[in-house]
């Protein structure tokens, strides 16, 4: 029992703060400003606690099993939580379902850490589901807006039909296999080519839910259409959740088919990059130049998941790290401007810098990040991707990322350029921050700057038990 | 092949009944339509398990389970589907897909 | 002993004198800079005749042959082991000799420019740029070290560019000043490639163990250099050849010459100084200088400055007899008089008897310098007293300036060899040395000796006789003192100079040369120049048309003459028509638009593939489905069927 | 000496200005930061002499190491020889200069002090490391700066060149980046550039690898024909935007090209020699003749920087002690001169409002320091004895020489040519500009320099003369070092 | 020859698969609705020809009792009930055609060549009591986890759809 409460506290307190969701909401109790503190403090209590009491063991025979890398993940995800919770509180606060909201979000959020810790097929399709269907709801949280019910809707569907052809894959598995354990899959499989079309189709599912090409399409529709909170919530910490389950399962499980899933990988990391990169290009929704952006920082990842090495994992947890602090700062900006102004349109940053150096700065810091420009942390994450994916020496592979890099910056310093050189007649009046949002921001800010240059964060995620 | 039904021709049935789902979905203008297909290719998939259960493991009853579990999300997923399609049709008095296409480039 | 810090000081007094007028000269020193300038040149010139009578009186003959000494030798830069550039003081006849030139033509400039450029607004500028030319010009004739030669070399192109630049908001000034630097810049090309080939050849930058390395056969220097070769000569002629080519262009030598008329825009002492006595014997000091090499080891080179040398001198002669600005016809009269130098070392061989041309070339170098400098301040003092170079605006000025005119009047005599003036002496042994070595040399010298005459006494009687007295208001025209005195100075040395038994001081490999005149031999060449002279006199002594109808008469001929020869327009044609229109702006063009256009390409192709596919992200629903599974079978048909 | 001063004063003069409360706090902050590394930087000269006279001979001195991503192999690991003595004296009179010619910035001016000195930083962190990827940090983090100093404060298309300029560049640190993980990867493990000397990299490797560090470092220092980016970059930069980006950046590429490609890749740099060669004649020759036909003074420098800096890479190319010792003396040279020639183009054009030659003319007579400034550094450019741009390249000719067959004496030749066509280009812009009579009469009323453009321009001049005069002093510092360089190449 | 088990189970697959057809093609919404329940009313008679009870017992009342009613409450929600569907472009419809078959074509062939391990024909049915015991065990080879994350889904998923549907009365706080 002892073991249960250790091994799985970061699952009961999130079950324990959704029910206390669900009572308040039951029982009508309290204002948004108070309750959004509340939860505030809460979110930052389970943070904070995600650190401590963590082991490693199974749970539920192999189910569900833990690591300290995973409750590390776990705790990148918490922050991910805690600080959009924390950004987007001018949004939060107007809702009107501000209990609902954070029931769906942490539901998610626990299916999110099922995910991580699953051992088995079909507790990680389980809580693949719980990790999107809520998000689903969600994303049509904007209920008055059209294009919030199009982004759910194209979310819902999109993802119902994944769903189906991971589970056709899943079934294919089992068939050959006999088994839906995770460690006893990766057993059983012997690259048969009813296998790799299994294996293709589970991958597609992955694919679907890290926007890689061509699995990315609804990913742009979707983030331009949802709340800025939950395309931030998508955006960041449903990628990266996913992208630390991706590892496990092609590192543990699919060890058999390292030839097959590496070219996979690459072809994929490139065709996700450059698409993702050209199509960002010409984007003039905040929001949708965000979704592109982040579908090309996909691409990155890939790369440094192609490396099945514990480089590898440890740079892309380490990235999504720094992503969690570059990619909030800029939809955390995005959404004090969008809340105060009603604008999202890049064309509308133009002078910002003049009227809202703070935010400019932050904005531009988070870019720089994206881009990876040091000294941002980015500079850091982006080349440890890429160092791993050069293990196996396809320079050529490490080059068509390198040089991806190149149009990412073009656009980044579009919005840059925007911000600081373009002049406007009409520019986005000074915005008051929030006092909370300023605070979040500056956290992101110096995670930005900080998370690269402190090494011992690497280093820390480098000693962690995989 | 042997003319008494085994294990082959559920996974056939199965598999076409997936596809006869996927073209559904692909080319079904209705929302809820394509909703329908979305069930389908869940019961093919429910009917591979079923099949593999019986046929090849049955003893670990693992894939009935995955049976189970997958009708239960089928239901919460259609709840959720139909209550996001709704909500959609009250705005845009249609659920004809080609019109929600707001969101593009 | 040679005392290596006197020597030292010679070159750096002028540039005590540049440093100190060029930072403080326009604030606080306006007025006194001359006075600065000309003490400090003064102890200059002091210490080199101290030198030069040490040096040859005292301590420079061992066992009858002059040293070549090298007092001071600090490495500069080194490239590699034995390679580097040393900063020396080299102390032999030739040096010597050059140090006296220099330092009292520079002396009597800066006197004159006392009152010459008096009131001048960049006074202090000028004394300050005068000390930079006469400190890079010793410099130039101490090197001990080829790079060093060239290091100076170039220092007085920039002093001589600053110099004729004097007059900055005159856009003739400017462009003579860019003229004149570009074109030896150009030489200068020629002169640094010789030096790479060379110093590559000999392993040394070293003056005298270059000449050494070089001239003996058995070095294995020479061994390996020999077996260079470079379109059908050898490195070594290469290198020699290209060396030359830097002398020509100092020296202004057909075809380089262009620039040497131009630079008259400057001021006249610094014509005087620069363009007539100093800087364009640069060349020729060069050429005496690695004498040896070009004596010994490449012959054929020697020759070849023989012909520039002879077809310098008498083409420059020809356009003399036509052109108007005084000035002008002394520039060409300069260019001939350096063709004479340069052919005389062209004929000489090394050692003994058969060198003659060599002392007879620094011999007539230094009368030349006399007589020269002498000229172009009279002209100076002229040009100061009628406001003109235009010799059409002068006439009969004996009256109003009698120490000009007779000065004057001494070296034109010098120049066109009378005996017993300087230039006789000087011009009869390159006649001689050209009679002994090339005939063919020797009549195009003769026959420019005998248009020189006329030439000089065209001028000289355009100026101070032709028209009648009253033609100018003013009674008494001569400046003071200061632009008298060295007139004088300088009109003993060019009267005198002759008489100094120079072959005992200088030769090619430092043993006395006798000094031989045959009266017998001397007889045409005087001849030929009071011809001249009279043929002058019968034209010019009034004012009448024969000038003018000999002018029409010669038609063709004179017309080039007077266009010199159309060589400028040819320049003007190969730098703007070529290099400006069919090279640079090709290049610029080519720049902007293909390696740019390139890059920009890049940019825009991206753009437009970007814009090109977003028609994939149709906002469909079931079209992201269609690709989704497209993706599913690409990936499942590649890793089940071609992958492997 | 501790080297980490040198990254330390720069950045703390950054937070200071970071944190400073008006514009003339900024500004005297920013000057005595600068003065502060102008002194650490002859500190450092002195204490260098003073171990190497001391017969330390070590190949790097002052190393100092610190563990940053101890499990990637990855340190702090810095130390200096007589290249990066130089490189940084180069960087600190540059800063200096730029600091005092931005005086009259009044546009934001925290954060154009700011930029400047984190161009300083990166400058000053590059030059001193020894880890390839600190290296590469430092490299990529004076772009940014770069882009926003263009970007904000510039002239003309600004715009445009500031991203093509951030573009290029980026796309170099691409080409860069792989090359590093390559080499990376090959020695098992190891950025450290002291380790990778040693290192026994197969010839295959490192022809693969040795184009893709030379071309990345190339397009910093404007290897034809990726230099398309300096032309637009210099012109439209603030005044001293382009004296960081000409002085101080284009040397990081050269540095580069030498310290990575070159001298990690020995066998790589024999195999692409006559590429480079060829590369950079075209650029010497290329880029003057092109500079002949600009009519901006800022386009003029841009494309002088061009064929200047392809005497650097010519020397590289040339792979003699004494090429690379003129190389490294081209790149100390050009970055003082070429700084002090955008120094005095800014004065100018603060006063005239114009850049364009023909609309200036007769400028001496209103403001003679200037003129003579222009005029200095004219000649300097045109290889005149006594300024370093002489010194620096007869040193590459003389190293070139040394390579005894026609196609390397051609190339030397072809190179030679630039020294007459530079002569023509510097001096029309000169004589169009400074001489001649005065084109408009408003510029009649302008005034002479100020004390901190004077002074600016006395310090990069001293810098010049120092080079010129007494070349001797950075002889001793960079051949050495060159030594260390050609003893691997030829493999000893 | 075929057994009455056999016949049966043709006759199943052939409800289900032309039901499944008819439902996909249909262009009256509320016919494909009701060929989709007999579709999942034919799988659910596999189940039972499976000898799968409680399958196929839980098919029939949350497929035919829940979701195909709520799919035709939902129809008429949107009041299309009697309406004929859109046509879909025909240049879609064979495309798609030909990337299901693709596809299909792709998977059968990758079954059929594939060798199970083994084939039992006749399986010993899982007992109701069976499922429910291992449903909620937490040893080894247990369901509980699964079980209640489930239910944390039905929540979430039930708590989203009153909000999405709450929408009609906006000023209810």
């Amino acid at each position: 029992m002892n073991e249960f409460l250790t091994l799985m506290k970061s699952e009961l307190v999130l079950t324990g703060i959704i029910f206390l969701l669900l009572f308040i909401k039951i029982g009508k109790g309290m204002k948004n400003e108070s309750l959004l503190s509340l939860i505030q403090l809460l979110l930052l209590l389970n943070f904070i606690f995600s650190f401590f009491f963590n082991k490693e063991g199974n749970l539920f025979g192999d189910m569900f099993y833990t690591t300290p890398l995973i409750a590390f993940q776990k705790s990148i995800l918490n922050l991910g939580v805690y600080l959009i919770s924390l950004l987007c509180s001018d949004w939060l606060k107007k809702t009107q379902h501000l209990p609902e909201f954070f029931l769906l979000m942490l539901s998610a959020l626990l299916g999110m850490f099922l995910m991580i810790s699953s051992g088995n097929l079909l507790i990680f399709y389980l809580s693949l589901e719980l990790a999107t269907i809520p998000v689903a709801a969600m994303a049509n949280f904007d209920l008055e807006r059209k294009r919030s019910s199009e982004g759910a809707m194209k979310m819902i569907l999109s993802s119902a039909f994944s769903s189906g052809i991971l589970l056709f894959g899943i079934s294919l598995i089992y068939g050959s296999t006999g088994s839906i354990s995770l460690p006893a899959i990766s057993q059983l499989l012997n690259g048969s080519p009813l296998q790799i079309l299994a294996f293709v189709f589970v991958f597609t599912a992955f694919a679907f839910k890290l926007s890689i090409v061509p699995f990315h399409l609804w990913t742009a529709d979707v983030y331009e259409g949802s709340p800025i909170a939950v395309t931030s919530f998508l955006s960041v910490i449903s990628k990266g959740a996913v992208a630390f389950i991706f590892i496990t399962v092609l590192y543990k499980v699919f060890t058999p088919m390292l030839e097959i899933w590496y070219w996979m990988i690459v072809i994929l990391a490139i065709a996700t990059m450059v698409i993702g990169n050209l199509f960002a290009l010409r984007q003039q929704n905040i929001k949708r130049f965000l979704a592109f952006s982040s579908i090309a920082q996909v691409g990155f990842i890939l790369v440094g998941i192609s490396n099945a090495d514990y480089l590898g994992i440890a740079s892309v947890v380490y990235f999504v790290l720094i992503y969690v602090f570059s990619n909030l700062a800029a939809f955390g900006v995005a959404a004090v401007i969008a809340e105060k102004t009603g604008k999202e349109n890049i064309d509308d940053y133009k002078g910002l810098y003049k009227t809202n150096p703070f935010l400019t700065w932050i904005m531009a810091l988070a870019l720089f990040s994206l881009a990876g420009i040091p000294p941002t942390a980015g500079f850091f994450g982006k080349l440890f991707l890429l160092t791993a994916g050069g293990a196996r020496a396809e320079y050529w592979f490490i080059l068509v990322a390198a040089l991806n890099m190149i149009i990412s910056l073009y656009y980044y310093l579009r919005v840059v350029r925007a911000m600081f050189m373009d002049k406007n007649d009409n520019p986005v009046e000074p915005v008051k921050t929030a006092p909370v949002v300023k605070m979040a921001l500056i956290i992101c800010g110096g995670g930005i700057v900080l998370v690269g240059l402190l090494s011992w964060i690497f280093e820390y995620i480098k000693t962690l038990q995989y | 092949m042997t003319i008494e039904p085994g294990l082959y021709h559920l996974l056939f049935i199965s598999t076409a009944l997936f596809f006869i789902g996927v073209y559904g979905f692909f080319t079904r203008r209705n929302l809820i339509t394509m909703l329908m297909s979305i069930e389908l290719i869940l019961n093919s998939v429910n009917l591979n398990f079923i099949a593999f259960d019986k046929y090849l493991w049955p003893g670990k009853m693992d894939g009935l389970f995955f049976t189970v579990f997958i009708i239960a999300i089928a239901a919460a997923e259609a709840a959720v589907a139909i209550a996001i399609i709704i909500n959609l049709y009250r705005s845009h008095q249609s659920i004809d897909v080609e019109n929600a296409e707001d969101l593009k480039y | 002993m040679p005392n290596a810090t006197i020597i030292a000081l010679i070159p750096l007094l002028p540039l005590a004198g540049f440093l100190l007028l060029g930072l403080f000269g326009r604030k606080y020193l306006k007025t006194s800079s001359g006075i600065i300038g000309t003490a400090l040149l003064l102890t200059s010139t002091i210490l080199a005749l101290y030198t030069a009578y040490e040096y040859f009186f005292v301590y420079g003959k061992v066992n009858g042959i002059y040293q070549q000494l090298t007092p001071l030798k600090i490495t500069w830069l080194e490239f590699s082991k034995g390679v580097s550039i040393d900063m020396g003081l080299m102390i032999d006849p030739i040096s010597v000799m050059m140090l006296v030139v220099v330092t009292l033509v520079s002396l009597m400039v800066h006197i004159y420019s006392i009152g010459y450029m008096k009131g001048e607004e960049r006074f202090s500028t000028y004394y300050a740029f005068l000390g930079l030319f006469t400190f890079s010009m010793l410099g130039l004739v101490l090197s001990t070290n080829i790079f060093q030669i060239y290091i100076f070399w170039e220092l007085v192109g920039v002093s001589s560019f600053l110099l004729i630049g004097y007059y900055y908001n005159k856009p003739s000034a400017v462009a003579a000043s860019k003229k004149a630097f570009i074109v030896t810049r150009f030489a200068d090309l020629g002169f640094l490639i010789g030096i790479l080939i060379l110093s590559y050849c000999s392993g040394t930058l070293d003056f005298a163990t270059l000449i050494q390395r070089l001239t003996s056969p058995e070095s294995n220097e020479f061994k390996t250099a020999v077996t260079y070769s470079f379109l059908g000569a050898s490195a070594l002629t290469w290198g020699a050849a290209l060396v030359f080519i830097g002398g020509a262009g100092k020296s202004a030598m057909f075809p380089l010459h262009i620039w040497l008329p131009d630079a008259m825009e400057g001021p006249t002492p610094v014509s005087a100084l620069i363009h007539a006595a100093t800087m364009v014997v640069a060349g020729v000091y060069l050429v005496a200088r690695l004498f040896p090499v070009f004596a010994i080891t490449t012959p054929a080179v020697l020759e070849i400055i023989g012909w520039v040398g002879a077809i310098s001198a008498i083409i420059a002669a020809v356009i003399a007899c036509t052109q108007t600005d005084i000035k002008r016809v002394l520039a060409y009269s300069t260019m001939s008089q350096i063709g004479y130098m340069m052919f005389a070392l062209g004929v000489a061989k090394y050692g003994a008897e058969p060198a003659l041309g060599y002392t007879a070339s620094m011999f007539h170098l230094f009368t030349h310098a006399m007589f020269k400098a002498l000229l172009f301040l009279g002209a100076g003092a002229v040009i100061h007293y009628v406001h003109s170079n235009e010799m059409n605006d002068m006439g009969g000025l004996r009256k109003y300036m009698p120490i000009t005119h007779i000065t004057f009047l001494i070296a034109c005599l010098a120049i066109a060899g009378v005996p017993p003036f300087a230039g006789f002496f000087s011009k009869e042994e390159i006649l001689l040395a050209a009679y002994q070595d090339n005939m063919a040399i020797y009549w195009i010298a003769l026959i420019t000796s005998g248009i020189t005459a006329f030439y000089m006494f065209r001028l000289y009687f355009t100026i101070f006789w032709n028209k009648p007295h009253h033609a100018h208001g003013e009674k008494h025209g001569e400046g003071g003192f200061v632009m008298m005195l060295p007139l004088v100075i300088l009109g003993i040395g060019a009267a005198a100079a002759g008489f100094i038994p120079f072959g005992e001081f200088v030769s090619s490999d430092g043993r006395p040369l006798e000094s031989h005149f045959h009266l017998q031999f001397s007889i045409l060449p005087v001849a030929l120049g009071l011809a001249g002279i009279l043929l002058a006199m019968w034209l010019y002594y009034k004012q009448n048309d024969k000038p003018a109808k000999l002018a029409s008469s010669l038609g063709g001929l004179y017309k080039a003459a007077y266009h010199k020869f159309y060589i400028d327009e040819i320049y003007l044609f190969v730098t703007k028509k070529i290099l400006f229109n069919l090279v640079g702006r090709p290049a610029a063009w080519f720049d902007r638009n293909v390696v740019d256009g390139f890059i920009n390409l890049t940019g825009n192709t991206t753009q437009a593939v970007s814009e090109g596919i977003k028609k994939v992200q149709s906002g469909k629903v079931q079209q992201y489905a269609i690709y989704f599974l497209g993706g599913v079978i690409v990936l499942a048909v590649l890793f089940i069927y071609i992958w492997k | 000496m501790n080297l980490l001063l040198l990254i330390g004063a720069p950045l703390l003069t950054a937070l200071a200005v970071l944190l400073s409360r008006n514009k003339q706090q900024v500004k005297w902050i920013s000057l005595a930061g600068s003065a502060v590394q102008l002194a650490l930087a002859f500190a450092l000269l002195f204490a260098f002499r003073q171990e190497r006279a001391a017969g330390n001979n070590a190949q790097m001195l002052f190393e100092q190491h610190y563990k940053l991503f101890e499990s990637l192999n990855i340190n702090f690991h810095f130390g200096v020889d007589g290249i990066s003595v130089a490189m940084i004296l180069l960087t600190s009179f540059v800063v200096i200069a730029g600091v005092l010619v931005s005086w009259n910035v009044e546009k934001m001016t925290k954060e154009f002090y700011f930029l400047l000195l984190l161009l300083g930083l990166g400058a000053y962190g590059f030059f001193i490391s020894l880890d390839l990827f600190i290296l590469f940090f430092f490299l990529e983090i004076s772009v940014i700066p770069k882009y926003l100093l263009i970007g904000i404060w510039g002239s003309g298309k600004k715009e445009y060149s500031a991203n093509k300029l951030a573009l290029m560049l980026m796309g170099g640190s691409a080409l860069i980046l792989v090359g590093m993980l390559g080499l990376y990867f090959t020695t098992g493990y190891s950025f450290d550039i002291m380790t990778l000397s040693k290192a026994n990299i197969p010839a295959a490797t490192q022809n693969l690898l040795f184009p893709l560090l030379f071309v990345g470092f190339g397009v910093f220092t404007a290897l034809f024909p990726l230099h398309t980016w300096v032309p637009d970059g210099h012109s439209s930069a603030p005044t001293a935007g382009s004296m960081f980006l000409a002085g101080i950046s284009m040397k990081l590429g050269g540095y580069g090209c030498l310290r990575v490609a070159t001298y990690l890749l020995p066998e790589g740099a024999k195999e692409y020699a006559n590429i480079i060669i060829v590369l950079s004649a075209i650029a010497i020759l290329y880029g003057a003749f092109a500079t002949m036909m600009q009519k901006d003074l800022k386009y003029i420098n841009a494309y002088s920087s061009v064929s200047h800096v392809g005497f650097s890479l010519l020397g590289i190319g040339m792979l003699t002690q004494t090429a690379i010792t003129g190389a490294l003396m081209q790149m100390v040279s050009h970055g003082v001169m070429t700084a002090l020639f955008f120094a005095v183009i800014g004065m100018v054009y603060d006063r005239t409002h114009t850049r364009m030659v023909a609309e200036m003319g007769g400028l001496m007579k209103m403001m003679p320091f200037i003129a003579t400034v222009f005029f200095i550094v004219g000649l300097c450019s045109l290889g005149l004895p006594g300024f370093s741009g002489f010194v620096a390249e007869m040193t590459v000719f003389m190293g070139s020489w040394q390579n005894d067959d026609a196609f390397h004496r051609i190339a030397t030749i072809a190179a030679a040519m630039s020294i007459v066509v530079t002569a023509v280009y510097i001096l029309r812009a000169t004589g169009k500009t400074m001489m001649g009579p005065v084109v408009n009469a408003e510029h009649l009323q302008l005034g002479d320099a100020k004390w901190n453009e004077k002074l600016a321009a006395i310090i990069l001049v001293a810098g010049i003369v120092a080079i010129g005069i007494a070349p001797g002093w950075l002889n001793d510092l960079l051949k050495p070092a060159a030594e260390e360089i050609m003893n691997r190449i030829a493999g000893k | 020859m075929m057994s009455g088990s056999t016949i049966l189970f043709y006759l199943l697959a052939a409800l289900t698969l032309g039901c499944g057809i008819l439902s996909v093609s249909t262009r009256q919404i509320f016919r494909a609705a009701i060929y989709l329940l007999f579709s999942l009313i034919g799988i659910a008679g596999i189940y039972f020809w499976l000898q799968y009870e409680f399958i196929a017992a839980v098919q029939i009342v949350v497929y035919a009792g829940g979701i195909a009613v709520l799919i035709i409450f939902s129809i008429f929600l949107t009041q299309q009930a009697g309406e004929k569907l859109p046509k879909q472009k025909i240049g879609r419809k064979i495309f798609s055609a030909l990337a299901v078959f693709c596809a299909f074509a792709l998977t059968m062939v990758q079954v059929y060549q594939h060798e199970f391990s083994k084939i039992i024909t006749d399986a010993a049915p899982a007992t109701v009591r069976n499922i429910g015991e291992k449903m909620l065990s937490t040893e080894q080879g247990g369901y509980a986890l699964p079980f209640e994350v489930i239910s944390m889904l039905l929540l979430a998923a039930m708590v989203g759809c009153i909000v999405i549907a709450l929408r009609s009365k906006p000023e209810t706080k």
